[in-house]
């Protein structure tokens, strides 16, 4: 079964994500065209641009998602037989939350849908323990968020996609935000942030996608 | 008023009458099934099968009764913000449709010697039928939304819109020609119904009424017991 | 006065522009009167018989299908929410759409019915009294299905409930829509009397209707 | 394995969890049968012929009804998405969630319905024919209607175009679901053939539906 | 009709909106009490306060979609025959965007239903114009949440109820918010805002609505 992996067993080897001359169509119009970066392992890659500029295109683009119109995404030194996809998370505008379901009902799902992970960890890493057993269409907005957030500590995964990962957070959330970040690096993953705020911790990295408004 | 508004005051008096209830409710059952049973008549015509009459007619009764219940509490909810009238219509609708259940389960099975059939479609028996159905449907809005304060608003208005739905069954062999009997008991003229049957019946329908204030009462108390104990769960969820 | 055209206008619009409307609401009726002989069998006396009862039938179902949705974008958008705050009183806005979904999807089917009649051998002489019928039912069948819709708007699969909420207030119109609907002679002349009680029915429910919709918006707006 | 089974056991707890699920499909299937004896008569020699066709064309809408939104929530609140990005391929997720509908919504009608058919006459010696065609054709119900359901997920109000696409594919289930479900002797026998044909059906929407379910998802996420 | 009104005709009239002692129960949970604020015209009252501490239910009490359980709430010296809400535009995390309808038939509705008001200027304020005959459904999370506040330029209104109103948007749209809202309260107008970050403008008061996380 392919989702019993660890992303982190081969810790040492060198890994990178590459675009190449990527170009994104939405809707029969050119959003952005010829757009390279590189992530290496370790590398928070920091993703600007005014409104419309394609940020979340790229994201699902990388997330295989959207099919660039052109240019190649490779992953390489990653594992052979996944797609990039299947070895990302991807934390998107819209949060892939039930709302009939408890916060913790939630997690369950995905940790059993996504390869298995331990629950009681990632609600304590969010703060959302106490929530549990909340029904999550009574969360507020950054709560919601939160419980967005937490399968990335769920599940171990190397590439981290996020669109935009702080909004709606309080202080303090913000902060354990960039300490899992921090953590991820250290540990040798991936990151791919795009955002119109500080995240709170220095990317290695930055892209901007230009002058659209 | 305001020793009813209290819903501990409530439970506390519940306990100290249900017990009558219970026993009045006995009491009345005996006396009707043995007018019911022994001393009424059979049928010229119906024989032995008239007897389901006094089952049914009361089941009938009552069906229309809690529901009228139902959309009295929900108007007094609405007008007086009662918390206690939202318990008391959304406790009645289970043993409403229960009743309700009853009367086309009799009427049924007395139609099949009557009539020649288990169920025809006609108004009456049409409208019964609609009436189990939005019994059903107010029950379903309970259930599907979690939060009882919201489904108490909406409850209310499924339960008055429904309402709609009573004068029909009542009437309904009056405005179509049916096969169901015309009215013979509550009608302006005066019941048209023989004295050895008319009191088993009219006792039955009064023993129906009690069981009906006795389990109203318990499942009003239940409900009211488990309001607390969520309203406790959920602050100690809430405390931060 | 042009508030209410404002947001019928709009409904229109989007009625139009989304999933086809007025188009996709035809193609549900054309094929539920397509199952019907598939079902219930060939005979075409039988089916001649049945026939209003079944185009009403159809009109019905058509109608629930698409009306309970009428509150439910406007409900999750937050649109509502600025609705219940604006200078139109709740039960307006919930007449306006109510309106609005009458126009886009009711009416056409009523409209289109006896049109489709002949797809299953209605009587001609039955095509106007069922004309006739339907437009007046269909007001009311838009107005209660607002109910049925505002009652369930926040909940996710209000779908069916809708169904079981509303269908018991439809028996009464199905019962005398189908009577208004036989041809003339074709039995004891009870056409007008139950075309009478149809725009009782539906006074009754323009008037009511809007009152129980807004209701139920604000417990969910709460 | 355990994937699937993770997907199905959350998309049942969900349908139990909103709307009452079970409840009201049953509810709804119920209401379906009330109207057709109001609105095509009370005669019961007719509606004795006519039930078993009643039955199935309730059955379908009620499938149709509860199924346009087997991915639409899953689309709209980017759970779908992660699925497609997931270690499950898209067509075993189509799947899952096509069995989860059908043991949710299109099971327990199939069940049900021969115990509703006593409200509209139907023959006791139809009951055990009826079920077991109902138990079959109800697989090919959900299967298909997941089909319909993920070709209109991007669309707003995709519940009539669902309809419009899906019912075709319901006609030749219903055909044979109708003739497999007449009592035995009341015809020639060709209750047993039209069985075989069903199971056919149901076999073949096994393989296809998943296929056709994921291309349809996949274009939207795009 | 009472749409036709103009909110800062009496301008120079003081004019005040009270909170007292509210209390807020969502679900049969008390999400906060005692809660007692207010403000003038010309100043900009900002919301704080951890995930869950009652933001978005305070601004839509105030908007008169909650009932407080207790509590009052007065606008003194207000549209005698308006309620608050009448007299306030709520930008909240739901957007109240048609996806199906372009941009400016999108704000050509609400001119309508909300009484009069100017589509090209509202466009422009917010640098839409170049979208107006794009469907909305079509546009990136920034320029959706900008066509949300168009809705306060189209039709004036006294009192602006925000709830994180920059989230999303780019550093030009924030700073083009930030004027807004500072033209706005230059005009007499009273701004209530619910944020985590920075607006770009000194709040005349503050609300924190507590430790709760
Ligand atoms: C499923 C079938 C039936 C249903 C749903 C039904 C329903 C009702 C209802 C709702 C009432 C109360 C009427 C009122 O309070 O005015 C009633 C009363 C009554 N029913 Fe039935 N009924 C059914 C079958 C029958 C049959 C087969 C008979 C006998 C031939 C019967 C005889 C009566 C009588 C005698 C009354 C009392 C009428 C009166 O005194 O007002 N019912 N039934
Ligand atoms: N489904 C779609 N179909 C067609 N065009 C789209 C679609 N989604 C987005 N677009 C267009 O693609 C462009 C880029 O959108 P995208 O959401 O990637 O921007 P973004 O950089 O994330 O912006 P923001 O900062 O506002 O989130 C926008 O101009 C938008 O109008
Ligand atoms: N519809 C609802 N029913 C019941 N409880 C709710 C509902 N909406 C919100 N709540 C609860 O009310 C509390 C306050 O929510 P609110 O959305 O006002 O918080 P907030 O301060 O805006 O938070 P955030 O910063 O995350 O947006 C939360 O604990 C939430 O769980
Ligand atoms: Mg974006
Ligand atoms: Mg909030």
């Amino acid at each position: 079964m392919v989702a019993f992996y660890s992303p982190f067993a081969i810790r040492y080897s060198p890994m990178q994500i590459i675009g190449q001359d990527l170009v994104c169509e939405r809707g029969g119009r050119t959003v952005f065209h010829d757009v390279s970066f590189m992530v290496n392992r370790h590398e928070l890659l920091q993703l600007t641009g005014p409104n419309g500029s394609g940020k979340s295109s790229l994201l699902r683009m990388i997330a295989g998602l959207n099919d660039p119109a052109a240019g190649t995404l490779n992953l390489d030194g990653g594992h052979a037989d996944l797609t990039i996809g299947q070895q990302a998370h991807l934390i998107a505008h819209q949060e892939a939350v039930k709302l009939a379901l408890t916060v913790a009902e939630n997690l369950a799902f995905w940790a059993g849908f996504l390869g298995g992970g331990d629950v009681g960890n990632a609600l304590a890493a969010l703060d959302l323990t106490r929530l549990a057993h909340y029904p999550a269409g009574l969360l507020s907005a950054g709560q919601k968020r939160r419980l967005s957030l937490a399968r990335l500590v769920l599940v171990p995964r190397l590439l981290w996609l996020l669109d935009e990962p702080t909004v709606g957070l309080d202080t303090a959330s913000q902060q354990r935000l960039a300490g899992m970040m921090t953590e991820h690096l250290a540990k040798g993953g991936m990151i791919i942030a795009a955002t119109h705020v500080a995240l709170g911790l220095e990317p290695a990295r930055r892209l901007d996608l230009g002058p659209r408004a | 008023m305001q020793t009813l508004a209290n819903p501990a005051r409530f439970v506390g008096l519940a306990n100290a009458v249900l017990p009558f209830v219970w026993v009045a409710t006995i009491i009345l059952f005996a006396i009707g099934l043995y007018g019911a049973i022994v001393t009424s008549p059979p049928d010229y015509q119906q024989g032995e099968t008239v007897r389901i009459m006094f089952v049914h007619v009361p089941a009938a009764w009552l069906a229309l009764m809690v529901y009228t219940v139902m959309a009295l509490a929900s108007a007094v909810a609405i007008v007086f913000r009662h918390p206690l009238a939202d318990v008391a219509a959304k406790t009645a609708a289970p043993i409403g449709a229960t009743f309700t259940f009853l009367a086309l389960a009799t009427g049924s099975l007395w139609g099949k010697p009557m009539w020649g059939a288990w169920w025809v479609w006609d108004a009456r028996l049409t409208s019964m039928f609609v009436l189990f159905l939005l019994y059903i449907g107010y029950m379903a809005v309970w259930q599907a939304i979690d939060e009882p304060h919201r489904a108490a608003l909406v409850a209310r208005i499924v339960a008055l819109v429904g309402f709609v739905n009573i004068p029909i069954v009542k009437f309904s062999v009056t405005w179509w020609n049916s096969l169901h009997q015309p009215a013979s008991v509550f009608r302006i003229d005066g019941p048209t119904i023989a004295p050895s049957m008319l009191w088993p019946l009219l006792v039955m329908g009064l023993a129906y009424t009690l069981l009906f204030l006795a389990l109203h009462l318990v499942s009003i108390r239940a409900e009211v017991t488990a309001r607390k104990i969520r309203q406790m769960r959920l602050a100690e969820i809430g405390e931060r | 006065m042009s508030l209410i055209l404002a947001l019928i206008r709009r409904d229109l619009t989007l009625a139009f522009r989304q999933g086809g409307g007025v188009g996709t609401a035809l193609g549900f009726f054309l094929t539920v009167v397509v199952l019907l002989p598939i079902g219930l069998g060939p005979d075409q006396a039988l089916l001649q018989r049945l026939a209003p009862g079944a185009l009403w039938i159809a009109l019905l179902l058509a109608v629930l299908l698409s009306a309970d949705r009428i509150f439910q974008q406007d409900y999750e958008d937050g649109s509502l929410d600025i609705m219940a705050m604006g200078p139109m009183p709740l039960e307006l806005v919930a007449l306006a759409k109510a309106i609005a979904h009458w126009l886009a999807s009711s009416l056409p089917l009523a409209v289109a019915a006896p049109l489709l009649g002949f797809l299953i051998n209605l009587d001609p002489a039955a095509i106007l009294p069922l004309a006739l019928a339907m437009g007046l039912g269909s007001v009311a069948l838009s107005l209660l299905a607002s109910i049925g819709a505002a009652v369930t708007v926040g909940l996710r699969r209000g779908g069916l409930l809708v169904s079981l909420l509303i269908l018991p207030l439809y028996v009464p119109v199905l019962i005398f829509g189908v009577s208004a609907s036989t041809a003339p002679g074709a039995g004891p002349d009870i056409a007008t009397p139950s075309l009478l009680i149809l725009s009782a029915m539906a006074l009754a429910s323009l008037v009511l209707s809007p009152l129980a919709a807004a209701a139920a918006l604000r417990s969910y707006l709460k």
